[in-house]
């Protein structure tokens, strides 16, 4: 069932700590940084975040890193956040490293009841340790398994009071694979509209 | 040959090298040509392509079609590429999810993938993601790219700063992909890996001598009895 | 009992029960329900789901928010449902691919699924879309539907033309899926399937008598003490 | 590379006798009907056919049936061609059925470069034979591999000459699944414009 809520602490007044948590964004764009001002403000932590990237010092999920809410960290990318190296070395945060289109499959596949496929990503390398490595056709894969989450949080440009979203530009990237993956999903849009009005095709 | 001739590629700086790498990188797409490029040298390809060759190119955050940087004032919020810098998109190109964009690139829709590595090995083994210790940036979209595409080319310095070869016999830092590349373009020479192994020499950079390659090359080095500057 | 109460169901057209069973059927759904409703019996539920309740309805065809039957004259060629029968969407539907509406309903989005029957077991079993040496329609979206699905509804008559009972202790026809149905709803009854097998009599048509309802059974059923009308 | 052509006969002109070939189209909507007249005109036959439907009588697909151009089908529907059972009976053709969901996946799987993918549609029936059952989370699953073809015949509303496609209401079902999975994929559209003239969102 779609609800909508007028704030976006309305939207998130029932999240727990130590809940996984699916987070849309690439770069700085397409990232729900109102929903995460909100779970930061609620001191919500222990949250095992499924995300691209570690997010920027200051911006996005680098607030949750620096305020030490996240527990595992699941990404493609970590590379520009400093901090979150000193609290991997200090054992405050445990980092799971998957190549990014591993991550989208995996995700697209836990939203799509596919408990797991193979992929040519990551074989031969510290990706494939622990993994079954099966040919197909004379070329070598891994297997992968689905992911899901507590929550999908979602960013959005347009969304309709049906939950209804469309994205713009690169702002899209991981949003609308996330969003059939969390069992709960909140997305914020920049312009909500009544039912209807969006084009369905 | 004079010792100014010999010489010359090194006397180039940092930047000259990187601009020799990116000149010779522009030869490698066609007309038509679905392109990736990776983060670093490979995106200064585009400053290289001829006018008269249409090339697409694909940005693994959900794009294909990249334009031109956007104008200082022009930037959209909701248009990036994968090094995260303001762009724009020529007309027909398209957006889609992650999902949808290594759909793309695992789908081998991708003609030609570019992108900058720390060491390649004579096998055509690839690492370019994590230094043990050291530095971990993650591995982005590098190792579906490299596990996917039929033509994977690395773009690098052919030495490291402290003056180390990045073509080894083997990789000492852990892999991106093995088996993957099949050619090497560097500031002195463009080299493609030997199925059998080894490191074919094809071209060497103007005015380097086979010899100062021999020397910077850490690698067994197959060397054909013409090889032409580039 | 009078006897013209215990064969009232019986008295009844073909037409006339498969709408009884449309009629219970649309008590299944509650506000807020995606449904996918298959061919045949399901299809008439949407006539009887009340105005004051919202409830989604899915085609496996690639459409969220089915609207009525498009009037004649106003068919979209491009607008069918899974039946191939020309509708209409309502306010706040949307059309998607095939994968996407398999990923829907595979990921379990999808809260209710209504389909046909030949044959259910006493385990959950279901039997729809072959005979082996007369027919065979393929199974279209069917498997996908039972195996994903928490809340699968199978609608169909409680006996075959010739008076078999479609209730059975196993399967003989090819299955659809296994273990995978929830609910029942025939003319005469609406059973549960008991975990540990059988069929659990929940309510009785309006007139039918629980000997009724025993002797057009051939697989076990259950039946507790109260057994109240629909 | 994309290419333009004037006329079906023209962008057809290639394809060859005993090819593999993707059809996109469900009941009468979305379906490539002057690529199939084509096919019929050049008296293409031998074909391996992927598609949802056997096609209905004297439409679409229904006439490559009809003229025995086709040898094998993969489809996960025949009920409504009796011409089909017939040849069925005489050993014309093979028709492999697959379950609808699996179809439209392990072809999108053919153009997503996953080789095989595990799916809960057909564990316990005919469709399990032979197939790697596999339990994750305490549930079943079978196995299931990619599908390609050598050719992909896609209809969509409209086209701009760069390639790009846009489709319309369940006229979409599987062409924008096989348009990434045919080695050669070929679209009619409605209306052609030119490239920049369709929203890239």
């Amino acid at each position: 069932m779609n609800k909508v809520y007028a704030t976006a602490f309305d939207a998130l007044s029932d999240v727990k700590s130590g809940s996984s948590m699916l987070f849309g964004g690439f770069g700085l764009t397409g990232i729900p940084e109102n929903a995460i001002d909100v779970l930061l403000a609620a001191g919500i932590n222990e949250i095992t975040c499924i995300s691209n990237e570690a997010g920027i010092e200051g911006f996005g999920l680098g607030k949750l890193v620096a305020s030490r809410a996240i527990k595992k960290l699941i990404c493609s990318y970590v590379g520009e956040n400093h901090l979150l190296e000193a609290l991997i070395l200090e054992g405050h945060l445990s980092v799971e490293l998957v190549p990014q289109g591993t991550l989208a499959e995996r995700i697209r596949c836990g939203g799509a009841g596919i408990p797991a496929f193979y992929t040519p990503a990551g074989v031969g390398t510290e990706v494939a340790e622990g993994k079954e490595l099966r040919v197909f056709e004379g070329k070598k894969y891994l297997l992968e398994t689905a992911l899901t989450a507590d929550y999908a949080f979602i960013k959005a440009w347009k969304g309709d009071t049906d939950g209804n979203l469309i994205y713009k530009g690169t702002s899209q990237n991981f949003n609308p694979v996330m969003a059939p993956a969390g069992r709960i999903t909140i997305a914020e849009v920049e312009e909500l509209v009544p039912a209807g009005s969006l084009d369905p095709n | 040959m004079k010792p100014i001739e010999q010489f010359a590629a090194l006397a180039h700086s940092e930047d000259e090298q990187k601009e020799i790498i990116a000149r010779r990188l522009a030869k490698e797409v066609k007309d038509g040509d679905y392109v990736n490029l990776g983060i670093g040298i490979p995106t200064r390809v585009s400053n290289h392509i001829p006018a008269e060759i249409k090339v697409i190119l694909q940005s693994e955050n959900g794009l294909l079609g990249i334009g031109p940087l956007a104008e200082p004032g022009q930037e959209d919020p909701d248009l990036i590429n994968a090094s995260k810098r303001a762009i724009t998109i020529l007309p027909g190109g398209s957006f889609f999810s992650s999902a949808e964009s290594f759909a793309m690139i695992r789908g081998d829709h991708v003609d030609v993938t570019i992108l900058g590595g720390m060491e390649v090995s004579e096998n055509g083994d690839l690492a370019n993601w994590k230094i043990p210790g050291k530095m971990v940036k993650g591995m982005g979209g590098a190792m579906d790219l490299v596990a996917s595409a039929d033509k994977v080319i690395v773009a690098m310095l052919h030495q490291s700063s402290d003056g180390k070869s990045k073509l080894v016999a083997s990789c000492d830092l852990p892999l991106t992909g093995e088996r993957c590349v099949t050619r090497v373009i560097t500031n002195l020479a463009v080299l493609d890996i030997n199925p059998e192994g080894g490191f074919i020499l094809k071209e060497r950079a103007s005015g380097v001598s086979i010899e100062q390659i021999k020397a910077a090359t850490a690698g067994r080095l197959l060397i054909p009895d013409v090889v032409p500057e580039f």
